[in-house]
């Protein structure tokens, strides 16, 4: 199994001992100036300050720190070689969050002054481009999800999340019963935004813990929690264990005959593409990340997209603008008769559209299903893998198959070494990959979650597995050099003092130097 | 050919491969890839292909096709442009870009502290430059806009004073006015607050005459959507201070190498956009939201955000970082408890903009707000020389925005704006439809970008159309 | 504002800041800066100011100035262009610019093995799959063009043989043919070999009878200057080797996948550009020359270039890296016993040349050599049809570029590729200059990145033109 | 001085341990599809194979590995972080190389499709804007250099010395004394090219040694070797020792005295811009490295230009096609009596010819001569600090100013220890730093040659001198740190046993198969 296309690196991480940009201050150098105004303007209206009002003026430069050009570049580009990005790493460490390749070439063609340089309230005959592939990337997912129309304003899952909620909230007020129904129900399974954005529209939120043996939300609990006070459910499947839900549809059902609006978090269909859809599961509404399942990159936490989707029924709730074709031109539709209004002050993140509609492009229909044919025979050779790897399971559901990802657990190895998850990750560190635990509350006991996607080959698969199994074997042998981990990174066992003590935590340079320096 | 029609091995799927699945498929145990999908029930299962357009899998056409649709967009590098209100085309410097284009900064996602060490030191660097430029000890890793900035400056207020109300200046963008509303439906009451007709600034009585005791804060922009400066940031803090209602800023923090900042006249909570400071506007594609406060942990713990911190390791002299309340404040950390929600924002363009402020310094924060300052005065003056127009329309000071008032012309800005769309400029906003009360008015923008040729062809175009 | 005229700071020179300057005079122990100057004679001092533009020290400025000057350029994404004779516009996959655009790539030099492992290693894998593609033993780090690879091959040729005369290919490029002839005077002779007017191959006879035992070496291309597939390169080879005499060719990398390989009819030496091989074409600013040979020590020891080689580490399962008979062959090395000389020259070419080739794969390479053939032929097809046009002129296979004669249309080619270039089609190379014997004649070039429509456009355009 | 920015930093190269691109093949992957030729195309013409005489089909596929996209994209991304570019580290120590700042707006700027997208075979009309620019860094050039015109065609300061040399035989053959003047003369602290280029076109070559006093190419040499037979000199000034010679214009003088011309190697001036001039010191030639004094970045090795200008009476040999400006458009004029002809096949190296443009345009004619006094400055502070190391020293002209860089010695560190410069130059990589020796033969024992350009900070400065001052301490206390070094680097020591010996070298991955792997 070590063959070299598989080997444990001998990895150590970029190590510049970077200091903090403001330690890099030289009074008076220069990174880079501006334009002045040409001679003429200030002839005409003079320095410009004049026209401030006296008390509007700052009076205390920011201290912003003084460093030449060279150096800044320098300082942020040593921090990116800090910094362990999919492009460098086997990444798929990181379950649930469908880390893929994101194509060059889509960077490329997002980089273009076209793209860039388009303002938001420019006419929409001047940004037709534009508008087209919005609504394009609208008209695939519908094929995708089987739903009706998309809106791409939300600027992330969550938000969509959010969007979703608010159109429940509509609905029923225009239905006139937004008082009864204040309720919403989700599981413990799925992304914790399920819980908490459906609350900032005031539901309260109810969840459905999941069954001990199958790992699938509890259909009694749902049975029990569902009502005519329901307002939606929001559910994610597959959930976090990557097990498919085959009751799901019941449970839209059970839903609709409550009266209930049924809301599918598909932020991540990684292994459903051209498999199963939201329609056939009975949803009404669904959203995917778009920076998940269609590879646009996470830019280190956004800039993103939650996709929506919507039944018909639903069409007259969406915000506004909607993006449509009038059968001459695209348009940016305002005039939707019951609509949320706006979850986001620009019609969409364009950058995160274009990019995922140049991916579907590049894949087409039999591409999107080979996507998930692979990302799940990927993760169910892992599974196979990692069940063998000592102190590792994989709870629930034992002797199936999973979709996408896996929520597999430590317990074992605990028990066994004392060694726990967080020691693991910080250990996986020292050969250059992630490994994340999991959602709060814990669940599933010393968990870690694995999702590989379509994007690495057997080989990469191979070599992660690899490092799992030596740490095992570490473990059991030596758990000192897991415990003390990381070693090969740029930096070592951080003092979490510093993060819950009002006195100490330090979340800017100014405060820092306030708590830690004067003393 | 390789690429037939059961046979697709694409340059993103390593394992597409037929042989590669083979030796998978016998370590799983399963005949075909198809068995692994066994617990999705058959009557689930798509039975058709979806109908996508065929696949252009060679990366030439895929460009060729994307270039192709993209080139009906007209941006403006190609026309002058005028439009604000929010987003605009300031200058990007070069090395803004190249790291973002970072393959590492911009493929990572979620790592640790340990492996992410430069992600983690770049954002909390970009939350300590923010933070001096809006002059405030805490700010966050950027959410998704100024509008959800203000939305949860608002839930702040509430969560933190405990009252339901919030009062909203009428001269805020209409955009992220419908934004607030819908998020802080229904949990929170909206009233607006009405500005002095002549001068744009806020009506100082008619705020006084609406702070009552469910009041929880009073939100507005300085300068305003429409570039006045409200000069009277002081007086209204002791109002809302004598109600025990929190006073809550948005601003364009390129304002502020040269304008006081909110916190400076008594803002609680400071929030806005990180565009102006090194973004592309990418059809407003490129937004990032601040909320910054004191440190006064009562603010802290109301932060949904994330709040990277600095620490020390155990190895002397080295820079740690991690998550600051982060078990008690977040949706990640505390599923039922956290306040509101976290996840995927916007961080690349925080870091894009700690690059900016880092090259700008306190220097050329002053200088690119002093030249927007004069170009868009020498616009100001320039426009208002033009027969019946009325330039700035509110007698006040302005910054980088302004309106330009055509009731007198006898003409609707929408033709105007045609017609100077034909001479390749695109002309103010158009404000008839969000601000009627405002008639035929238009809202200009000058950034430093503008050259004085761009506004002068502005200016003779305007005359020419209005004589 | 900062900037004084005798206050200059420069984003670029952070030491130009008054008190650093003061505090390292200090330390030198000099009173100015002026001072550090005493060993210029007066004499010699530039007493007067460089008459140079006003300095844009605002990025933006420059870059608003350099674009204006840009823009006066008509790319050839503007228009259609036909044109290539040793440059051309091939498929760039975007992650070729992507590497070549990393800032640990770009800004690179001369390190050590020990810290710039990554620089030898990718310049190693360069050689690697150049050797591959060209299948031979070895390639050296790329030199400046075709044109210098195609003299030094010449110069490896006389100092193999010892013999000073090189035969050359009437039908090479004109560039390359004077770059050579500059290179190689005074040392070696130079002699032209003619081709068969109407196959456009080599004319043996002419060959045979220069062949005498002055003769190092016969430089030939294949596809020639005229995109003619030389198909008795075996035959070539013989009458050489009879003679003793070296067999150099120069080739197109880009026909490799699917042409066979000069080494493969008997090439001593193998050259060319790697142009083709995923680099722009930047006005003819981006080439770079292999040189492929056996593994022969008489060989190697002749390359002047630097060649890295592969090694071990005191690790266990390292690799290392390291230059080749570097003190022996090269200037660097060995000043006065060096091989022609060494320096700077298109490494980073050459590296893109290696991620383009591991992204293409033999079966890109075969692929991309396939389409090639396919859309050029169809070219020579429908241009051929048209009235009063020879298409090919050269009754042989052609590969990706091929001759029109325009002579029986009364009309010259300068004058068609005028009326061309107002439909926005750069018409095929004008090859009355250089090859008079060719009266009025045109080379075209077709690679993988035009479309049907293209070629349509421009046989439509002949038409209306010639009618 | 250990302040914060001038720390000694803890660290570690990025390093993944990564395979050779060979070792990473997978059958049946795929990086890229390249178009087909559309079906109507194929209907016509068919397969296009059957186009090709048989004999020239190719038989065996080239062994090129075949590795999915990703994997590709990976593979060069790792292989560039192990890589030191000037951009991430203090790169002072690659003296002779002049490594500054590269301002990333030059690259954006030739990144535009109006510079890259250019043919060099279009007509004139459509690339005015490339001419203007080529013409104008001509303009600026002769200012700079006090010379009537330049030529930018040949790419490299190499390039450039073979230019001036063809262009003095082609002077001398037009004079008819090309039998007689068949010497050159140059000087031991000249670049190398200086010597062999002139020897490519058939010179005999003489070279001056330094005066072991003054560091000084000795004038009695000079002196004696000069004579009719001499067709040209070649000479740097300053040399690799940064001092400059005060007796540059009387060994110009005594050339021409002679009948000889004069080529100055001004590959590097940057300690000179607006300072002196080739014309004052008597030059008829000259060239500039615009990779080096005009701030275009070094790209591994190029791309570069030999910026190469002449007196008046040498215009009638430049090589064509020559860039002008008619009064009313940019012109190539290929009417150039004496040409010699061309040195690359194309008019110049167009990107790094507008980089440098821009270079110029950021600075002026104050920004360029405060980019010497800087750079002479820096020199100088470090001059004076590393000569307090122990065991580093400056050999020649005691107590003299330097120019622009200084070829030191670790000649006593080496006698009192043990320890090299090789040693200390791998040392030092474990601080992210680059030394280099200098150029054969080594006259300087235990050379290193240090160049600080005008792009680094003092605190910069500092940090590299405390790195040197540190590893001297080492050497003195425990020289086998030193002597075992690289210790944080991506590799360790190297066997130099496989390059030099005809049975191992392996110069390509096949030949490694063939020599090493066949056993
Ligand atoms: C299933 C699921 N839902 C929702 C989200 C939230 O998405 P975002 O981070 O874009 O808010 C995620 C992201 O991790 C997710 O995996
Ligand atoms: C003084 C001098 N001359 C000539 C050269 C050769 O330049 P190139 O490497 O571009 O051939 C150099 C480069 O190191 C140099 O420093």
């Amino acid at each position: 199994m070590n063959n070299i296309k598989s080997k444990l690196r001998k990895f150590h991480q970029a190590k510049w001992d970077e200091q903090i940009i403001f330690e890099l201050n030289t009074p008076n150098e220069r990174g880079i100036y501006p334009p002045k105004a040409e001679k003429e303007i200030t002839k005409i209206v003079g320095n410009g300050i004049s026209k401030l009002p006296r008390n509007m003026i700052r009076k205390k430069k920011p201290e912003l720190p003084e460093v030449s050009q060279m150096r800044v570049l320098k300082h942020f580009l040593r921090l990116s070689q800090h910094t362990l990005g999919a492009d460098f790493n086997i990444d798929i460490g990181q379950g649930t969050c469908t880390i893929k390749y994101n194509p060059k070439i889509n960077e490329l063609i997002s980089r273009n002054p076209k793209v860039t340089e388009l303002h938001p309230y420019q006419d929409e005959n001047s940004v037709q481009g534009a508008l087209e592939i919005i609504f394009k990337l609208d008209l695939f997912l519908r094929e995708i999800s089987g739903l009706d129309h998309f809106t791409f304003q939300p600027p992330s899952g969550s938000a969509a999340i959010l969007t979703m909620a608010s159109i429940v909230q509509k609905y029923f007020e225009v239905k006139g019963e937004e008082q009864i129904r204040d309720e919403v129900i989700t599981t413990i399974f799925s992304h914790p935004s399920d819980y908490s954005a459906a609350a900032v529209k005031g539901y309260k939120v109810k969840m459905v813990y999941n069954n001990p043996q199958t790992g699938l939300p509890d259909m009694e609990s749902f049975k029990k929690l569902i009502s005519n006070k329901t307002a939606a459910i929001f559910i994610t499947n597959p959930e976090d264990t990557g097990i498919f839900n085959p009751e799901i549809k019941l449970i839209t059902d059970l839903a609709h005959k409550n009266g209930a609006i049924c809301c599918y978090d598909q932020a991540n269909a990684n292994g459903i593409l051209g498999i199963t859809r939201a329609k056939e599961a009975g949803f009404d509404m669904c959203f995917f990340n778009l920076h998940k399942t269609f590879s646009t990159p996470h830019g280190c936490g956004g800039p993103a997209t939650g996709a929506l989707g919507v039944v018909k029924k639903l069409y007259n709730y969406l915000p506004i603008p909607n993006i449509e074709y009038n059968g001459k031109k695209y348009i940016l539709n305002n005039k939707i008769k019951h609509t949320i209004g706006k979850v986001r002050a620009y019609p969409t993140v364009f950058p995160v559209v274009l990019k995922a509609y140049a991916w579907i492009m590049s894949l087409g229909s039999e591409g999107l299903k080979e996507v998930a044919n692979i990302a799940v025979l990927n993760n169910n050779y892992l599974l196979s893998k990692i069940t063998k790897i000592k102190g590792a399971s994989a709870p629930y559901a034992k002797g199936k198959r999973r979709i996408e990802q896996v929520r597999y657990s430590w317990e074992k190895l605990h028990l066994d070494t004392g060694v726990t998850t967080e020691d693991v990750t910080l250990r996986m560190a020292d050969f250059g990959f992630h490994l994340w635990s999991s959602h709060h509350p814990f669940i599933v006991k010393q968990p870690f979650t694995i999702e590989p996607t379509e994007a690495y080959s057997k080989d990469e698969l191979d070599e992660y597995i690899n490092a799992l199994s030596y740490i095992s074997k570490e473990a059991y042998s030596n758990p000192d050099i897991v415990k003390l981990a990381p070693h090969n990174s740029v930096v070592h066992k951080i003092d979490h003092s510093w993060f819950d003590d009002p006195t100490k935590w330090s979340i800017t340079w100014r405060l820092y130097k306030k708590k830690h320096l004067k003393k | 050919m390789s690429i037939k029609t059961n046979y697709f091995i694409h340059p993103y799927i390593p394992n597409s491969v037929p042989e590669v699945k083979e030796q998978m498929l016998k370590e799983i145990g399963a005949k075909n890839i198809d068995e692994l999908y066994q617990d999705i029930p058959n009557s689930l299962r798509l039975k058709k292909k979806m109908n996508l357009p065929e696949a252009l899998v060679s990366e030439m056409e895929l460009k060729q096709h994307v270039e192709k649709i993209l080139n009906k967009n007209i941006s403006i590098n190609e026309y002058i442009s005028f439009l604000g209100g929010g987003c605009a085309a300031h200058y990007v410097p070069s090395i803004c870009d190249e790291i973002n284009g970072r393959s590492e900064f911009l493929t990572a996602y979620a790592g640790e502290p340990y492996e992410d060490h430069g992600r983690f030191q770049a954002l909390f660097e970009y939350q300590s430059l923010m933070a001096e430029l809006i002059d405030v000890d805490v700010v966050n890793v950027p959410t998704f806009d100024w509008a959800q900035a203000a939305s949860t400056s608002c839930r702040m207020a509430q969560r933190i004073t405990k009252r339901n109300k919030i009062l909203i200046s009428k001269f805020i963008s209409p955009e992220r006015m419908m934004v607030i509303k819908n998020y802080c439906h229904p949990v929170l009451e909206i009233e607006t607050v009405e500005h002095n007709n002549e001068t744009g600034l806020i009506d100082l009585r008619d705020l006084k005459s609406k702070l009552n005791s469910d009041v929880a804060g009073f939100y507005f922009e300085n300068p305003s959507y429409f570039g006045v400066i409200e000069e009277h940031g002081k007086k209204i803090s002791s109002l809302l201070k004598n109600n025990k209602s929190l006073m809550l800023v948005g601003c364009d923090p390129i304002s502020l190498g040269i304008l006081e900042t909110p916190s400076n006249y008594g803002a609680d909570i400071t929030c806005g956009d990180i565009q102006s400071l090194g973004l592309h506007m990418f059809y407003g594609g490129a937004t990032g939201g601040f909320i910054g406060t004191s440190d006064n942990v009562e603010f802290v713990k109301e932060y949904p955000s994330r709040l990277f911190g600095i620490s020390k390791t155990n190895v002397e002299d080295e820079w740690g970082f991690g998550d600051v309340l982060y078990d008690e404040r977040t949706s990640f950390g505390n599923r039922e408890g956290g306040k509101e929600f976290v996840g995927t924002a916007s961080a690349l363009w925080g870091i894009t903009s700690a690059v900016y402020l880092s090259l700008m310094g306190p220097k050329g924060m002053y200088e690119v707000g002093q030249t927007i300052l004069q170009k868009s005065h020498y616009a100001i003056n320039e426009i208002g020389k033009i027969k019946n127009l009325y330039s700035p329309k509110f007698n006040a000071s302005n910054f980088k925005e302004f309106v330009v008032d055509f009731n007198n012309t006898g003409k609707k800005v929408s033709s105007i704006n045609n017609l100077l769309q034909k001479k390749k400029i695109y002309g103010g906003k158009d404000l008839s439809k969000d601000f009627p009360e405002l008639g035929q008015s238009a809202l200009f923008c000058i950034t430093e970008q503008h050259t004085k040729s761009d506004i002068d062809n502005l200016v003779d175009n305007l005359k020419k159309i209005l004589s």
